[in-house]
């Protein structure tokens, strides 16, 4: 295993310390139990939007502490989703009496360790509620599977519900709108490689020259499928017309496309696969008003990407343009 | 012999032994079919575990299961983290604040950490998670605590061994479909590998 | 060779469109010859900043064009410096009377390139400067090599001269900024793996499982060194420590810390590495004033890390923190 | 046989089609010490050289020569664009407008060439460049076209070899130190290349 890491065990509590030396000025990591709040938490009054997750998918979740996006963000192992005292540590730090509101990827270990902190949390009269995020087409949502994961998607989340919290939107608003984004939004991803968890030592799947997985998710958990490996059009049509039929998006739709690195692709290959996407949508008459392209939902090193659609009205235009000042997010502040 | 605090925190640090002696086990069956993690986050909560034991032993046996449940609840996360912490925090429900474990009570706790997996979990026997090891060993019987643990580790082991073909349809191999199927489940393989460390502490 | 390309004779032009596509409200491409320049260029009265290289290094150099850096770059084939035609036509698009400014890492191709591109605008009577980058010190800068690299510091050049002449200062002025950062900036970088070039198909280097390459550059060039792998705290050490001696860099200096992704290091680490340097830099008594964490110079996928240290002064510190609105670089603005 | 502007045109292509026999080559050459690119630009370049010739051949020999050099100047980039290019230009100014070639024009062009390299890139025999394969060619001499082409392509290679126990001290190689010894270098194998494509196409 090549990383610039010391101990295994030690990864996450060592890369929380830089994140916090790094970004002293817009938010406070606090240990055992690991949390990422926001340096002028807790704001009276405002509703607190905490999310959280397993580390590896770096900058989500703690790059999105600040102002406009989240009030705080539970870091848990290597993949593997917070503990429930986390949840918990992170929300009493936060909480400025407005109420909070607990994103959540949808994956079983995040959805039974949010439910736990969130039933002690309302025990302790904290007015707490929950949306889960479960954009991935790739998984059929279905009584036979844990539903869809969170991917992608739950940066747009963070961002709109973030922005309306900011503004003073009281906690039924940002419930509401965290759904109608979720209802709104669809992802798929794939991959040429797989990535390395610190604390296994070796990748998390093995795959040909010649092979990718297609519908991967961000663990490392094997995709879907496996298929020879497509260009760049082959790929992006793959991931796009899966994305498209599903919700589905029509003509006339105006939409956010998200195209995102799992980590290990180069922008180069980025903007390339973001060209072909929006050139794809041009054609099939859907106008993309905004655009995400980067490294923001991440598997570790593993080289991949995923498009995210997120269909727009004047509302989460509004929302999406407003300000936000976090480690890897900033625009307008 | 009595089954005491003591004699359960003893089967509990074996079981926390045998977890560390099969993390890479366990982190291989959950790379095939899940993340990787599985063997990794028993074995971290499980240290806390032992760490806890070794510094003060509770009073009852329902008080060592609740100390195993809060622990895991706090250090473990992801799916194993919570359900295995519901187990136990059931099993020590069921014990109530009895000063020794007996046979029924052994049986009772058993079929309530089902009962919490599940309740937590929502799966259903056949869905290739931990229920399909947990089922068969709480329908286990026998006279001492010893026979039952030592039925209910087989029977879990046989359990685990049933998920090889299964397709998941409940957790992370769920999303692999079609490909989960021929891999054994990790949650169902570390459910075998606890009930068989119990098994062997109430056997010496 | 795994990529999310189509042809790779095809990559750079292909990334451009989606570059083109993803940040139409910062700049626009240009093809044959390939440009980007900002989009509200010439600014008439404005000192033109201009830089340009080998692609494959993205976000350098493109995704830093914008307001408050730089006013066009000059993409090149992948790690190929860029021609002089592409550089005179983008200077000719950028062109605001006021003068132009090239910021040239020092490489034999992109010295030569670009100083065949000046003479040629120097005759069109356009008052053109060139300040050469060369803040690596993994090279030794003698007689008898073709002088140090420039690798990281590129981005504090290009974003502190691009705050000058977004305030309106005149040539003479930027050039001098210019050199005085160059003067000032110091770094190292290293790698755990190779890049592959599109074009080529294969690692530029294979290094054992236990090996990195210290000293490297940001072409796939091998490093001045081949070590056995270390853990983080030695990985940075060993590039801190040549840093330190060099300019050198003493107690009480106050410096911009620039933790740079090679590309393929996934931010988890890169952060992790972060901490490690601040806190090293803190036991010196070296004040770390400012931070830039992420990939901003990198080689393609290749996984690695760069330091750059910048000592500051007010002056530097005022221009660095000026609002800067590019695809890769975004505050206040 | 006279040598028009044609038969320059001809060598020429000859060449370029040399370079793309041996583009692979010299990436793997320019892998080993530089940023393995030296095969592809100037394949790339001499691509457009050849796109450009077949089209229409410029009326002198002096006029092809300048045609090469303004197409690898705006195609190649990298250090090999702008050194070939001037090379190339030299050589172009060297023939002024002559009809033809000359041996007596071909060796003052080898020199405009070296000198123009030398200017250009200010490397010395011994610091493993082209310079160390065009030097020795650039001293060819010979009553025919033919002869002096042939005394310079073997001379451009004895040269080349030389470079691969030499330390680089110019270019990319330069970075590696001690380390670039042991390799040849990518400029000086393309400049015999070159040079001995030149010489076939004299010879037939
Ligand atoms: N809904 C569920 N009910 C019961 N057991 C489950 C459920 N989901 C997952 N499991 C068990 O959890 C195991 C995975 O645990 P672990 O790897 O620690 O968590 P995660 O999937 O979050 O990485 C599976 O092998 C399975 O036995
Ligand atoms: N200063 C120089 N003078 C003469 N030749 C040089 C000089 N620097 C580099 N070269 C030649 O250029 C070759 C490399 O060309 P190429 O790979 O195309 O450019 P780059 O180094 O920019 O990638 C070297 O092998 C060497 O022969
Ligand atoms: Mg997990
Ligand atoms: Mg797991
Ligand atoms: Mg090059
Ligand atoms: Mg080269």
């Amino acid at each position: 295993m090549k990383k610039i890491i010391n101990e295994p065990a030690d990864v996450v509590v060592e890369a929380l310390r830089g994140l916090g030396l790094a970004h002293a000025d817009l938010l406070r990591v606090g240990f055992d139990p690991e949390v990422v709040v926001r340096v002028d938490a807790p704001r009276p009054g405002k509703v607190a939007v905490v999310s959280g997750g397993g580390s590896g998918h770096e900058p989500l979740h703690g790059g999105f502490v600040g102002r406009g996006m989240l009030d705080a963000a539970c870091p848990g192992a290597v993949f593997t989703s917070p503990t429930p005292d986390q949840i918990q540590a992170a929300v009493s730090q936060v909480d400025g009496g407005a109420g909070v509101l607990l994103l959540v990827k949808n994956y079983t270990g995040d959805i039974l360790n949010f439910e736990t902190a969130a039933e002690l949390l309302a025990a302790e009269g904290v007015d707490v509620r929950t949306v889960v995020i479960d954009d991935d087409v790739a998984v059929q949502d279905s009584l036979y599977t844990a539903g869809r994961r969170g991917v992608g998607g739950t940066v747009l989340v963070e961002k709109i519900v973030g922005a309306a919290a900011e503004e003073g939107a009281g906690l039924d608003v940002c419930e509401r709108l965290a759904r109608v984004v979720v209802a709104n939004t669809r992802s798929m991803g794939m991959a040429l490689t797989a990535p390395t968890v610190p604390h296994v030592g070796d990748p998390s799947f093995t795959l040909g020259a010649d092979e990718m997985e297609v519908g991967i998710g961000i663990h490392g958990e094997p995709g879907r499928r496996r298929e020879p490996l497509a260009d760049a059009t082959g790929i992006v049509a793959g991931l796009l017309d899966p994305i498209l039929s599903d919700l589905p998006f029509t003509v006339e739709d105006r939409i956010l496309l998200f195209t995102n690195s799992m980590g290990g692709t180069p922008l180069l290959e980025l903007y390339l696969a973001h060209g072909i996407a929006e050139e794809a949508l041009a054609r099939k008459g859907i106008r993309v008003e905004r655009k995400l392209v980067g490294p923001y939902v991440t598997s570790l090193e593993m080289q991949g990407m995923s498009l995210t659609l997120l269909r727009l009205d004047d509302e989460l235009v509004r929302l999406w343009d407003a300000p936000v000042h976090t480690p890897a997010l900033r625009w307008g502040a | 012999m009595p089954c005491d605090a003591k004699s359960v925190a003893a089967a509990v640090l074996s079981a926390a032994d045998t977890i560390t002696a099969h993390r890479d086990e366990l982190v291989r069956l959950d790379q095939a079919v899940g993340d990787g993690d599985h063997g990794e986050n028993l074995n971290r909560g499980f240290g806390f575990v032992r760490a806890a034991l070794e510094k003060s032993i509770p009073d009852t046996p329902g008080a060592v299961l609740k100390l195993v449940a809060t622990t895991l609840i706090a250090k473990v996360g992801g799916a194993a983290g919570p359900l295995y912490g519901t187990a136990f925090l059931r099993a020590a429900t069921a014990l109530g604040d009895a000063s020794e474990l007996t046979a029924d009570l052994l049986v009772a706790a058993l079929r309530a950490a089902l009962s919490g997996v599940v309740a937590r979990g929502k799966a259903e026997p056949g869905d290739k998670t931990m229920v399909d090891a947990l089922t068969p060993a709480a329908d286990a019987t026998g006279t001492t605590i010893a026979d039952i643990l030592t039925a209910a580790a087989a029977a879990a082991q046989a359990g685990a061994d049933s998920t090889v073909p299964l397709v998941a349809r409940k957790g992370r191999a769920s999303y692999l479909g079609e490909r989960s199927a021929g891999h054994l489940d990790p949650g169902a393989r570390s459910t075998a590998l606890l009930l068989n460390a119990f098994a062997k502490a109430a056997n010496t």
